[in-house]
């Protein structure tokens, strides 16, 4: 991954660098913990669970990175999820049924996963663009009309994956490059496409200035708008990758699927360090952010020194404490 | 006797009835344990699909169970997690919502969410004499909700003389389903009975009932026999309250007696067992009070 | 290379405000212009509508004689102009090189930048504007001084062949003023033609070679440079003859109990062992170049900053200020040198300005806007704020009606002890002696005042002593008599006394 | 209610006003609509159910707006009522046991449910202000730990208020005062005393100071600390006094109580055409958002021209279109 922006100025590096530290901090210490209640956490074969679960709001966090640094916001990551893993199911179903073959169809469904999402980015892009309405109503809105519309498609229950092209589909999620599943290596190189986006191109310069002052940007002949639906694009595309990957986990999509996902993705990124209110921030912390809310509840799962009824008390603390670690100054 | 690490896959306490699920899954360990030295029972309440997937993989991986007992937040998205996990040797019993493919589990003990439309249904049509005008509450949208709702259209469709005016969700809480009472009041003059569908939810209609004020209502039939509403059926001390239909979550405690028992000495469990949902008139209520239970 | 411009009958409205009242004139290529007029004469909302910032409502704009309408900034520089804002036009979470480039950034390939011939350049302008600071600095972390550089080296880096600069040392101390100069005599042999804005019109003086004139949004007239005097210069400007530009001041109070007393104030980073004190009725000068810590100190001893301080009194009792709001409830007010960051909130209103920091007496129990209204009016009144309409967002008053205000609200609370940092930022001649006039009202009813200012003219002209700072550290405390001349300052000031 | 600050202002009056009209005319044309579709909807029981049931979420939207106007943001508002009305409803019952008599139990319990939504408002403010963390973490924290702690003290399930206490306490929700419901005498007051606090005093307008730009704040000698601090001890307020009318209408606190009450009270506030960056923003508008949002998922109840399933996606068309209306230039 490329070197984040708020470390590579020299003369606030050493700070920059310890408040940059704080998620790293967290996160060490969190492991120590673990590793301390439960010697069968600190294993390889748990890492990886680890890491595998977090794919698929760790891409999310990605793009909602972007969002979050260009001053926006998308409340309707988990509907738009879940409603494209119901339309990419579907549509890989009435394929198969057409004597497609499996790997055509598991093919066409993964790519329109990803089209679909990017036609969805854009629509929030336009709406707050073109339209001119806040970011966080369009994307409330949508939250609703995606849910709604997957209930829709679904009559209320759940969407399933025919089970010849859940075996086809299968390994994009069970599966394992060298020794690492494959929804880890789509992690990574989503953060590290995003990283070098956000730090090596005019693109990601741009979303840093709109987030730190649209009108200076504005000024500055960005053109504010297009990067701005590109943003949305950019998050709906990240959507779309990590629907691809639930998908074969799950093998169907039901009105509940991707609850809250937003919620941990935003969260993710903001416990990475990157600000509410845009300007700056980084795609390392963010994917820092990701594995530390899994880890916390990979540990709650690991442990039972604590009734089940406080599991969500313990992540509440534990975000705190981080977020303390690296607060402002 | 083989040593047996059982894991029991719930989802988290969020209404009373998955309350209901977790305390009896408790009463079970404790018992189990103390009982059985070579049994170790592990428990994990999940809030989602995808975070229960995830407790089922760090059970395997890392807790090492040989046996597990699952009650699938969502069927068609667990199956292909639990299917991992048999296929890794683990016997697994499924509760409650069967897999998509039950290729996955050894056994399946289940309530039954068809008598559970079915006998309200038929319960009501019976009151009513065949005619009236009735509204029914949905739950949450899931496919359970769905076979519910089903069975239920099923009785009345032999029954034309009774409309089903409207069903809407009251996503089985208390205050969604208070709204959407009071909105069927304001809408409809005239309502014979209500099918609630859920405890909780009979407990909001009520109230919205006595806010409104209307006595045309006639009969209000909850679901699943919460405490409370089978305390109030015993005493008898509301008069729209006739009858219940059981869908206890004590299941959940004759699963796990019944998977650990069968596993300490190395057998299987029938492939099904039903527990049957029954209709709970006042005399017969007292047999399905358990105070103690938060449901 | 280089080209005339033209301004034909242009007008500007915003909403019902006439701004512009069809301004023509032209500007043929290669000389240096000044643009003189009073605060809110419209020389900035005419230079935006020549770089591309805003539209005419009516009127054209021609490039050797041809109409070019411009649909955004990105036009004009392709045209080959470039503008220097007076308020700064830059992004306080990026750095000085990705401001600097902003929207023209470098690049290798098609797609990604290439930040080493970046930060290159980028060291090189500042080098060139004499700026000393790390290219990867954050623009937040600059103070007003340093931003203002960071605004010219970005112009200049469009390799612009006209270049508008509008106020450009108004936050500048002589020694980037004269680097500043030096770099315009470059870009004229060059070709480029610049227009230049300023309130300084001794600098007018030295670096323009013609004047043009603006009053109430339109053009009054036009002159070599060398035809008129300074006194011409300003009576043309506010349509009226100036007097001296610095009032009579009272004598100097003696063996008064001070007002204000501080000793040993550490600022750590900033300023070290700092003393002074200020009796009712005097007025204290600090002086120094870019840097010498006067900002930090103020806001140290406001709690701003971390700091430490031996003693300090306020009217002979020994205090403790924490916060900004301990110091106003003591009747210690500061006045920001960073108007748009620090000074004003220029989303809200003028009114909710005026009396933020004084609500109590409008509080009955209600606050009552028509009370707050009436106070603003007043103010317009007393400040001189030039403004259409009092119901604007204090974003939309010109650069020098906005100090201005500013000013008016420091002094809202009615403060013993008032801290002016740059008061004449951006103002123009007229009201700046009215703003001379206001300090020396301010020392007469009693008030302790504290003059910083980079202009040592204005220093030596309407303060009674003057602490020269150097580095953090206090150089000298001189009194103002006949001797006392600029020379002298910039002596103590850069250390070669 | 007093003027709203954006009016005020002379030259821009037309234009703000016709702004500031847009979610007055959005409830307009619903009110239209569901007139339309039911004749039952224009009826004023129906209209003061759905002001009854607004009550909540209004005063919370109240609450909300202050923090939002600041430039914060509250998540764990629903978290926080459910476990003050659990601890409200454990006290009383406890209180009720001892003997005591009903009306000296309830008032202590109505009394201890603003006390403690004071005191958890306070503590999010000592995090965010001595802290030093974005309020969003501080709150996303407490929205877990809160509703863990009430699942625990219930064991998952719902503490009940004892009969009789319900019956003494019933009024508060059920009652009518000149044939309005109570509920809704509070929630005018409370409304009527939040544009008071923000229009007409010196708080208020410091509230807005902060929201606008905080630095410039702290220079013109706010105490931002102080009123940052003052803010969410009043959210807090405000939802302590929600649920003090929440409980008598069930009589109980679960696990699901309050529920998203949060994305409710801060779609209102947005929707009330207040900028989620702060700054600027109106008590009325807030109170017309939250009226809105009830007005629409009334109307889904009253009628079944669209499916059930669809009703989220309504809300959502609903929601998008009225922000349309009163969109940024
Ligand atoms: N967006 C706006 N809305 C309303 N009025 C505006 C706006 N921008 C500028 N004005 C008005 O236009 C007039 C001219 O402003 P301008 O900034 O051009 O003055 P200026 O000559 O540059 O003054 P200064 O010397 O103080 O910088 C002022 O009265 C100002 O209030
Ligand atoms: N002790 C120091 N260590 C590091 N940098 C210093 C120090 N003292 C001064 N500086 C430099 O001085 C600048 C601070 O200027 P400051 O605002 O304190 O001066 P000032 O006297 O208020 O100037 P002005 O008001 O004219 O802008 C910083 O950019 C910094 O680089
Ligand atoms: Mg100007
Ligand atoms: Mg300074």
């Amino acid at each position: 991954m490329p070197q984040e922006r708020t470390e590579s100025s020299a003369p606030t590096s050493l700070w920059a660098r310890l408040h940059g530290l704080g998620p790293v901090a967290g996160l060490l210490a969190l492991c120590l913990v673990g590793t301390l209640l439960n010697s069968d956490f600190a294993t390889p074969a748990n890492a990886l669970n680890v890491l595998t679960r977090t794919a698929f709001i760790g891409i999310i966090a990605v793009g909602m990175c972007f969002v979050v640094i260009s001053g926006g916001i998308d409340l309707s990551v988990g509907s738009m999820a879940a409603l494209i893993a119901g339309c990419v199911i579907w549509v890989m179903n009435a394929l198969g049924s057409q004597g497609l073959s499996p790997w055509v169809t598991v093919t066409i469904g993964a790519l329109s996963a990803v089209a679909l999402g990017t036609v969805f980015g854009f629509a929030h892009g336009l709406l707050i663009t073109r339209g001119r309405i806040e970011p966080f109503i369009v994307t409330l809105g949508t939250l609703g009309i995606f849910r709604a519309y997957l209930t829709y498609l679904s009559n209320g229950g759940a969407i399933t994956l025919d089970d010849k092209l859940a075996d086809t589909y299968a390994p994009v999620y069970y599966g394992a490059l060298l020794g690492i599943p494959v929804p880890v290596w789509v992690f990574v190189a989503v953060a590290a496409l995003g990283g070098l986006l956000l730090n090596r191109t005019a693109y990601g310069r741009y979303v840093q200035a709109i987030g730190s002052n649209e009108q200076v940007a504005r000024y500055a002949a960005v053109d504010v708008d297009r990067i701005k639906l590109l943003t949305y694009g950019l998050l709906g595309a990240c959507v779309g990758i990590a629907t691809l990957l639930y998908v074969p986990r799950l093998g169907s999509a039901s009105p509940t699927t991707g609850l809250l996902w937003e919620l941990e993705a935003i969260a993710a990124v903001i416990v990475g360090g990157t600000a509410l209110k845009g300007g700056a921030g980084s795609v390392a912390g963010t994917v820092i952010g990701a594995v530390l809310l899994s880890v916390i509840s990979n540990i709650l799962n690991l442990t039972s020194i604590i009734s089940v009824y406080l599991n969500a008390a313990v992540q509440g603390v534990v975000i705190i404490a981080v977020a303390f670690m690296q607060r402002r100054r | 006797q083989t040593p047996v690490h059982l894991g029991v896959s719930i989802p988290t306490a969020t209404h009373s009835f998955a309350a209901g699920i977790v305390w009896w899954a408790g009463v079970a360990k404790k018992e189990l344990e103390t009982k059985y030295p070579a049994l170790k029972i592990t428990i994990k309440t999940a809030a989602n699909a995808s975070e229960q997937a995830n407790q089922l993989q760090d059970l395997m991986t890392v807790s090492r169970i040989n046996a597990l007992v699952v009650l699938p937040s969502e069927s068609a998205a667990l199956t292909k997690p639990v299917e991992q996990i048999h296929g890794k040797g683990v016997y697994v019993t499924v509760v409650d919502r069967g897999l998509t493919n039950p290729s996955g589990q050894d056994a399946y003990v289940a309530g039954d969410n068809t008598a559970f439309g079915r006998i309200p249904a038929e319960f009501i049509a019976g009151k009513l004499g065949g005619k009236g005008e009735i509204v029914a509450l949905r739950g949450i949208q899931t496919t359970l909700d769905n076979e519910r709702m089903d069975a239920f259209n099923a009785v009345m469709k032999k029954h034309p003389g009774i409309k089903l005016l409207d069903a809407k969700y009251g996503n089985w809480n208390r205050d969604d389903a208070f709204k959407v009472m009071q909105d069927y009041l304001t809408r409809f003059k005239r309502i014979d009975a209500v099918w609630a569908a859920d405890d909780d939810m009979s407990v909001g209609v009520i109230k919205a009932i006595e806010q409104a004020k209307r006595t045309d209502i006639k009969l209000v039939f909850g679901g699943a026999g919460a405490k409370g509403s089978i305390k109030t059926l015993m005493d008898g001390s509301d008069p729209r309250i006739q009858a219940n239909v059981s869908y206890s979550p004590k299941f959940m405690y004759d699963a796990i007696v019944m998977t650990a028992e069968a596993r300490l000495k190395g057998q299987k469990l029938p492939a099904t067992t039903i527990v049957p949902s029954v209709l709970i008139t006042k005399d017969k209520a007292k047999d399905f009070y358990f105070p103690d239970s938060p449901f | 290379m280089s080209f005339t411009v033209q301004f034909d009958q242009v007008t500007k409205a915003f909403g019902p405000v006439q701004v512009l009242h069809g301004v023509s004139f032209d500007l043929p290529a290669g000389r240096v212009y000044g643009l003189l007029g009073e605060n809110g004469a419209g020389k900035s909302t005419l230079m935006k509508i020549l770089a591309g910032y805003e539209r005419p409502s009516g009127g054209h704009l021609l490039l050797d004689g041809r109409e070019v309408r411009f649909t955004g900034p990105r036009d004009a520089e392709a045209a080959g102009i470039a503008m220097i804002h007076q308020e700064f036009a830059l992004a306080d979470d990026l750095t000085v090189m990705q401001n600097v480039f902003l929207g023209h950034e470098l690049k290798k390939g098609r797609l990604w930048l290439d930040d080493e011939a970046m930060r290159a350049e980028t060291a090189a302008v500042l080098e060139e504007v004499g700026l000393r600071a790390d290219p990867d600095t954050l623009v937040g972390r600059l103070i007003v001084a340093e931003k203002q550089l960071v605004e010219i080296a970005k112009a200049l880096q469009r390799q612009a062949r006209l270049l508008v600069m509008d106020e450009p040392t108004a936050t500048l101390t002589p020694g980037e003023t004269e680097r500043l100069f030096a770099l315009m005599a470059r870009l004229k042999a060059r070709g480029v033609t610049i227009l230049y804005i300023s309130h300084k019109l001794d600098e007018v003086e030295r670096v323009t070679d013609e004047l043009i004139v603006m009053r109430d949004g339109r053009f009054v007239t036009r002159s070599a440079t060398r035809d008129l005097s300074r006194q011409q210069m300003a009576s043309l400007m506010i349509g009226r003859e100036l007097s001296d530009l610095y009032p009579p001041r009272d004598a100097r109070p003696e063996g008064r109990q001070p007002l204000l007393q501080v000793q040993g104030l550490n600022v750590p980073g900033w300023a070290q062992d700092i003393g002074f004190e200020v009796a009712p009725g005097e007025i204290l000068g600090f002086a120094g170049l870019v840097g010498a810590g006067r900002t930090e100190l103020f806001e140290g001893l406001l709690g701003l900053r971390p700091a430490t301080v031996a003693h300090l009194a306020l009217g002979g009792e020994p205090v403790r200020i924490r916060s900004p709001r301990e110091a106003a409830d003591l009747g210690f007010t500061y006045l920001s040198e960073d108007r748009k960051g620090k000074g004003l909130h220029v989303d809200f209103p003028l009114r909710q300005n005026l009396t933020l920091m004084a609500l109590a007496p409008y509080c009955r129990p209600w606050l009552s806007p028509p009370a707050e209204q009436q106070a603003l009016q007043q103010a317009v009144h007393d400040f001189g704020i030039r403004t259409r309409s009092t119901a604007i967002k204090a974003s939309a008053l010109s650069g020098g009606n906005q100090q201005k205000l500013a000013l008016a609200r420091v002094l809202h609370p009615n403060p013993k002890v008032v801290v002016l940092d740059e008061p004449t930022r951006g103002v123009d001649v007229g009201a700046k002696r009215d703003i001379y006039e206001l300090i020396q009202r301010l020392a007469r009813e009693g008030r302790a005042v504290i003059v910083i200012s980079s202009e040592l003219m204005e220093l030596i002209g309407c303060c009674h002593r003057i602490v020269v700072m150097r580095g953090g550290r206090q150089q000298a405390t001189l009194d103002v008599d006949a001797q006392l001349n600029e020379e002298v300052l910039i002596r103590h000031a850069t250390g070669t006394h």
